[in-house]
């Protein structure tokens, strides 16, 4: 892959004696929408975690456009462009929705303050499908709508690379309509994507690429057509039963 | 930055009730100007207390080290230097070891601080005394011109600036950046947010102005001792005094503090053989049945006004 | 929880300010108290300062008062806890002054709260009696607060004279000059090592082991070995209470072979002799009385049967005779608190310590330094202007 | 040598007064600020018994133990009890009840003063010297380190080999699954409130053999007892002991060769570096 985007070589986690996540290595491309798949426990999140800076490394190395960004902490790591959201949502309680979304945008990637983080972040409230919210307390808000919140915070610093953690989960069939369009539109923009997910219609729609994990070991990549049918996948997900 | 309508009523009604606090020594020149003092003293310390716990749910028993550390400040400059320039020393020292402690201790959890913090002003005096034994240094003697109704009005100028910072902070994004560490700390980082930077950098705050406060009392108590300056008591009472009031708001401590001074004072000129047990019955009053400090009680009245409203 | 404590404890503080308003009536004389009840220095306080003011308030008002302008006046008494604390010293005396409209306080207890109290006293003209203030600084402290008065003596005297007596000890030829000398990290105990330090150097005295201790600590064990280990002739502490105990009972365990020990604040205290009792013997220390004379029988025993404990060797006497002070001046000359501190400086008066009178500094001339426990009494081997010393002996053992 | 074993014996008289605390927060979450007032109300108690009836501490320790027992449980159900129930999360349990135990030290301060007054209580009980390789030492001392081997040895069998035990250490460690596994959390921290409580008192009896104190002196302890907890590890029993004779030990090695005046600022450095390099304690688990 020629300039890949984020690049991850060798990468490895270990809690004690537990390895995590073993020699973990894949590239992204630009404007690529990649998804990491695997059986619960496979070290799918911990692979993200990691890339966000949210754990340190064992060893390995984690790049972005080619200069390390394994070790920096996790606010140098969005200040470099690369945001995320969490397996399970996490917002600022004591909040709305608005500066939730302020939150984002105030610190990150592209810093905005005052009048300029308001509009902007009125604008992205717009964008997910929650204009005119703004004022609202978070404890009012629907399921979906704490998901919106917290991409349009994900969203508010201008990301380049976006890591979704299963931010599809738990959503109903038209819910999630909604959300693979706006996923869609994110990557039309111009920005890189790394999936986090189980909802095969997604994968399926979305990605460009698959990674499979199992164990904390990468087991195949591909194009969703390509893992899906490969053999050592199936095993991993439906486990040895024929063996 | 722009200031709304509110914002500027706000500023001229602080200015006036500033100007009114500062007549006060002109009206009364003993007990009530006494209080005055103590009053000036806690809500300098619990206000600036509050800008760093309140957002970032560290409890700081560290005010008696700072404070200490500032009257010391006094204690040794005061026949070599003017006493303004004391208290911007102690300032700057109050600063200084507040970010080296803050490097050290912020990163980790809430209990560990709590008890590094309490730890400290022991550690200060213990330092401070050992220098002292070791430079053959005689007691200390702060002898000055500066009477109580001058002490009255330091104080006041330095609780001004201490809302007025508050207020600052409050609107800028360092004050945004600790709203959302304290609510979440995970968040914070992945918003781009130096977490270790921003708690440091405030905790510097409470640590120069407790300094400050120090050294602006340090005539006051004319014969400077360890035993006396670091007594441990202090920080305790700046902890209940801001929760009490309420630490999430800037003027929360406020209106914890001249209830609590008065309460005190209530207790020891009534009980002076139980004052400590009467005090102790007051803190758990206050534990269970103020949980939220006068802002909380505020809040659910309000809370509770505006459900009736609507229904 | 309910809300009933807390409805008491109003109609409490209700009923104590109207009961306060009530006893204020006109023929009595308010004299306030405000000194440690709790805190660090509470300790020493319950020994030294409450019960000797309990025993003079009490026995003023059993002989009817004091008489003012040929009338009898009884003794209204306020008392505060200060809690160890300067600022609430302050409150405390403003509260006297202002509030209760206290006709004289007695000085607080401690030398930073009753400098911390020193402004009050000037600015509202009470004559301030302090006692547990050792202090250097008594000239330029007396110029600047000029009602302020000094009773138990300076740091220099109570460092001198600890080597007058060790010095009379050498030449004799009861012992070498080997010196071992520590004290507390706390202003007392710092000042009185500065001070002592080039005093011994000058007497020919050689420290072979000095160091200091932070206050409250819990093992002592370490200073006194190091001493015993640099094989002194006489080991010198500045302690405060916990440490002179802690040091004490280290020494007798160490089996520390010196010809003279000392603790300073604390050896008078009874306690300390009911605690080592015959170890006790030879021990010198801080302060001391004479024992013998009447005046002092008279008032240990008077202390013992009103308060129930016995005063200490030192300064509770001296506490007492501050009050006697306090009491023969308002006798002499009213309830004018000016006219009352110009006849302190005055005059002389008779105390159970003998006459006491206050020189060009406000400064008694005459008092105890050093004191000996002789035979399970503690009494004074050297003073400045005092009689009824006894000559020192020499530390034998600690059996 | 000789500092060595002055360092083990000091740090036996911290593992009395830090092994009481430790159960408290380790188990019951209580960060226990009147710890300090139970220690000096155990002291009080020996020095009564001691100076009125010559009743040796060693045997007041089995009267002291049950008292501080009942009343610790008592403070626990009625004024601990509804903190615990009202807290939301983890960090409003600890300061709820740092303020609440906070007042609770100031009514022990106060308390004590009115029964017994602000006088030092001090009384002379074995102090005598003993000869252990070859230096001496007090007895009161040896004694009472000898007591704290029994006690911790003691606590240690109990919370390792039985089965109340075990259900005490799973609380520590996660009290959440510990009540999805059947057992009774409220009433077993209750019970080790109440051990810690009537540990700490103990403590205080033994230690009052050879410490002066007064009423005001809790505070001192106190912060002791919280530095040694945490440098140890909250909730284990070896990592106080290893703490308290590692602080012991350093204490007397700083004031033997450096300076009796720099103990202090050595236990905090040695408190700060544990902290910055191990900052679950010595032997605290790593939170996951």
């Amino acid at each position: 892959m020629v300039n890949p985007v984020l690049s991850l070589r060798g990468v490895t986690k270990r809690f004690g004696g537990l390895v995590a996540v073993n020699a973990m290595d894949f590239d992204v491309a630009e404007r690529e929408v990649v998804g990491l798949l695997g059986p619960n426990g496979s070290g799918k999140s911990t692979t993200l975690n990691l890339v966000s800076g949210a754990l340190p490394l064992t060893s390995g190395t984690v790049s972005l456009w080619g200069s390390p960004i394994s070790g920096l902490p996790a606010q140098t790591i969005n200040r470099k462009g690369v945001s995320r959201t969490f397996q399970l949502v996490r917002l600022l309680p004591s909040m709305n929705v608005r500066e939730n979304v302020i939150a984002g945008a105030v610190f990150g990637h592209r810093r905005r303050w005052g009048h300029d983080a308001h509009d902007h972040a009125e604008h992205l409230l717009d964008k997910v499908g929650l204009g005119g919210k703004g004022d609202m307390p978070l404890r009012q808000l629907t399921y979906i709508d704490t998901k919106r919140v917290e991409l349009a915070r994900t969203l508010a610093s201008d990301p380049k690379v976006l890591l979704l953690d299963e931010w599809l989960a738990g959503l109903n069939p038209t819910e999630l309509q909604i959300g693979i369009t706006l996923i869609k539109s994110l990557r039309d923009e111009g920005r890189t994507i790394i999936l986090v997910e189980h909802v095969m219609d997604a994968i399926r729609s979305l990605c460009d690429r698959c990674v499979v994990m199992a164990a904390g070991t990468k087991i195949a990549e591909g194009t969703p057509t390509q893992v899906l049918s490969d053999k050592e996948v199936i095993r991993a997900y439906l486990g040895d039963d024929d063996a | 930055m722009s200031l709304t309508k509110t914002d500027i009523r706000n500023l001229i009604l602080a200015a006036a009730a500033l100007a009114i606090c500062a007549l006060l020594p002109l009206g009364d020149n003993g007990y009530w100007l006494g209080l005055g003092v103590t009053i000036a003293m806690f809500t300098t310390l619990a206000t600036s207390w509050a800008l760093f716990s309140g957002p970032t749910h560290y409890i700081s028993l560290a005010t008696a080290a700072f404070f200490g550390v500032g009257t010391y400040v006094t204690g040794l400059g005061i026949d070599a230097l003017p006493f303004w320039s004391l208290v911007a020393i102690a300032g700057l020292i109050g600063a200084v070891l507040a970010a080296l402690v803050g490097l050290a201790t912020l990163r980790l959890s809430g209990v560990y601080f709590v008890i590094f913090t309490l730890g400290l002003a022991e550690l200060v005096r213990q330092s401070i005394t050992w220098v002292q034994n070791n430079t053959g240094q005689k007691g200390l003697y702060v002898l000055t011109d500066l009477d109580e109704a001058g002490i009255y009005w330091w104080l006041l100028g330095l609780a001004a600036a201490v809302f007025l910072t508050g207020w600052l902070i409050g609107r800028s994004r360092l004050g945004f950046a600790l709203r959302v560490i304290g609510d979440d700390e995970t968040v914070a980082a992945h918003s781009g947010i130096n977490t270790a930077r921003a708690k440091v950098l405030l905790f510097m705050l409470p640590g120069a102005v407790a300094a400050m406060t120090g050294a602006i009392l340090a005539p006051r108590y004319v014969y400077i001792e360890p035993s006396l300056a670091f007594a441990p008591i202090l920080s305790f009472q700046v902890v209940i005094m801001a929760l009490l009031g309420g630490a999430s708001r800037l003027w929360g401590p406020l209106v914890g503090v001249i209830p609590f001074t008065f309460l005190l004072e209530a207790v020891s000129s009534n009980f002076p053989n139980q004052t400590t047990l009467v005090i102790g019955i007051a803190f758990l009053v206050i534990v269970y049945l103020l949980p939220g400090g006068f802002v909380g009680l505020l809040g659910k009245i309000l809370h509770r006004l505006n459900a009736r409203e609507g229904a | 929880m309910n809300r009933r404590p807390f409805l008491k404890l109003v109609s409490a503080l209700t009923i104590a300010t109207a009961l306060a308003a009530t006893a204020a009536s006109a023929e009595t004389i308010r004299i306030g108290a405000v000194a440690p009840k709790t805190g660090p220095l509470a300790g020493g306080a319950t020994v030294t300062q409450w019960p000797s003011i309990q025993l003079w308030v009490n026995q003023v008002n059993a002989a009817g008062g004091l008489t003012v302008d040929g009338e009898k006046m009884m003794i209204e008494l306020i008392e505060y806890d200060d809690q160890t604390n300067p600022g609430e010293t302050i409150k405390a005396v403003q509260r006297l002054a202002t509030q209760d409209d206290a006709n004289f306080i007695i000085a607080p207890y401690g030398t930073g709260l009753n400098l911390a109290a020193a402004p009050l006293f000037d600015r509202y003209g009470y004559p301030q009696i302090a006692v547990s203030a050792i202090t250097d600084q008594q000239a330029d402290l007396a110029a600047k607060f000029s009602n302020m008065f000094f009773t138990l003596g300076t740091t220099t005297a109570l460092a001198a004279d600890v080597v007058k007596v060790l010095s009379g000890m050498r030449d004799a030829g009861q012992m070498g000059n080997k010196v071992a000398m520590v004290n507390v990290a706390d202003a007392f105990g710092i000042e009185l090592a500065t001070a002592a330090k080039p005093l011994f150097e000058e007497a020919g005295f050689d420290i072979v082991y000095e160091t200091s201790y932070p206050l409250g600590t819990q093992d002592l064990s370490p200073v006194i070995k190091g001493a015993a280990a640099a094989a002194p002739d006489a080991f010198v502490a500045w302690s405060y209470p916990p440490d002179t105990f802690g040091l004490t009972e280290q020494a007798m365990i160490e089996n520390l072979d010196v010809k003279a020990f000392y603790t300073a604040v604390a050896t008078p205290f009874p306690s300390y002799g009911t605690r080592f009792g015959a170890a006790a013997e030879g021990i010198l220390g801080a302060g001391g009385v004479n024992p013998a004379s009447p005046a002092f029988m008279e008032y240990a025993a008077a202390h013992e049967a009103v308060t129930g404990a016995k005063p200490d060797y030192w300064a509770s006497a001296t506490t007492y005779a501050s009050l006697e002070i306090l009491g023969q001046a308002i006798e002499a000359v009213g309830l004018d608190r000016a006219a009352v501190s110009a006849h302190l400086k005055e005059s002389t008066f008779e105390t159970i310590l003998g006459p006491i009178s206050f020189d060009e500094n406000n400064s008694n001339a005459a008092f105890w330094t050093v004191g000996q426990w002789q035979g399970g009494v503690f009494k004074g081997v050297a003073s400045r202007g005092r009689d009824g010393t006894v000559p020192v002996i020499l530390k034998d053992g600690w059996e | 040598m000789d500092i060595l074993v002055t360092g083990i014996l000091l740090g036996g008289t911290y593992a009395l007064i830090a092994m009481g605390l430790n159960l408290q927060y380790g188990v019951a979450r209580i960060m226990n600020l009147a710890n300090g007032e139970i220690l000096v109300a155990g002291g009080y108690f020996a020095f009564i018994a001691y100076t009125a009836t010559q009743l040796s501490p060693i045997l007041t320790i089995f009267l002291v133990a049950p008292l501080a027992f009942a009343l610790n449980s008592l403070i626990y159900r009625v004024m601990l009890q509804p903190l615990v129930n009202r807290a939301k999360s983890r960090g409003q349990l600890e300061s709820d009840s740092i303020l609440a135990t906070f007042g609770l030290s100031f009514i022990g301060v106060g308390l004590m003063l009115s029964f017994f007054g602000g006088d030092y209580f001090s009384y002379s009980f074995m102090a005598v010297p003993v000869e252990v390789l070859g230096n001496t030492y007090g007895a009161n001392r040896v004694l009472s380190f000898v007591m704290a081997v029994l006690i911790c040895g003691a606590l240690y069998l109990w919370l390792n080999r039985s089965r109340a035990g075990l259900s005490i250490r799973a609380i520590g460690t996660t009290p959440a699954s510990a009540r999805l596994v059947g057992i009774d959390v409220k009433a077993l921290s209750a019970f080790t409130f109440a051990l810690g409580g009537a540990v700490t008192a103990v403590g205080g009896a033994l230690i009052s053999t050879y410490l002066t104190l007064d009423a005001s002196t809790g505070v001192v302890f106190t912060l002791k007892a919280l530095i040694i907890v945490i440098m140890g590890g909250v909730g284990d029993v070896r990592g106080t002991i290893v703490a308290a004779l590692l602080l012991g030990i350093l204490e007397t090695l700083v004031a033997t060769l450096l300076d009796p005046g720099l103990t202090l600022a050595a236990a905090y450095v040695m408190f700060l570096g544990i902290l910055l390099f191990r900052p679950q304690g010595l032997f605290g688990k790593k939170p996951t």
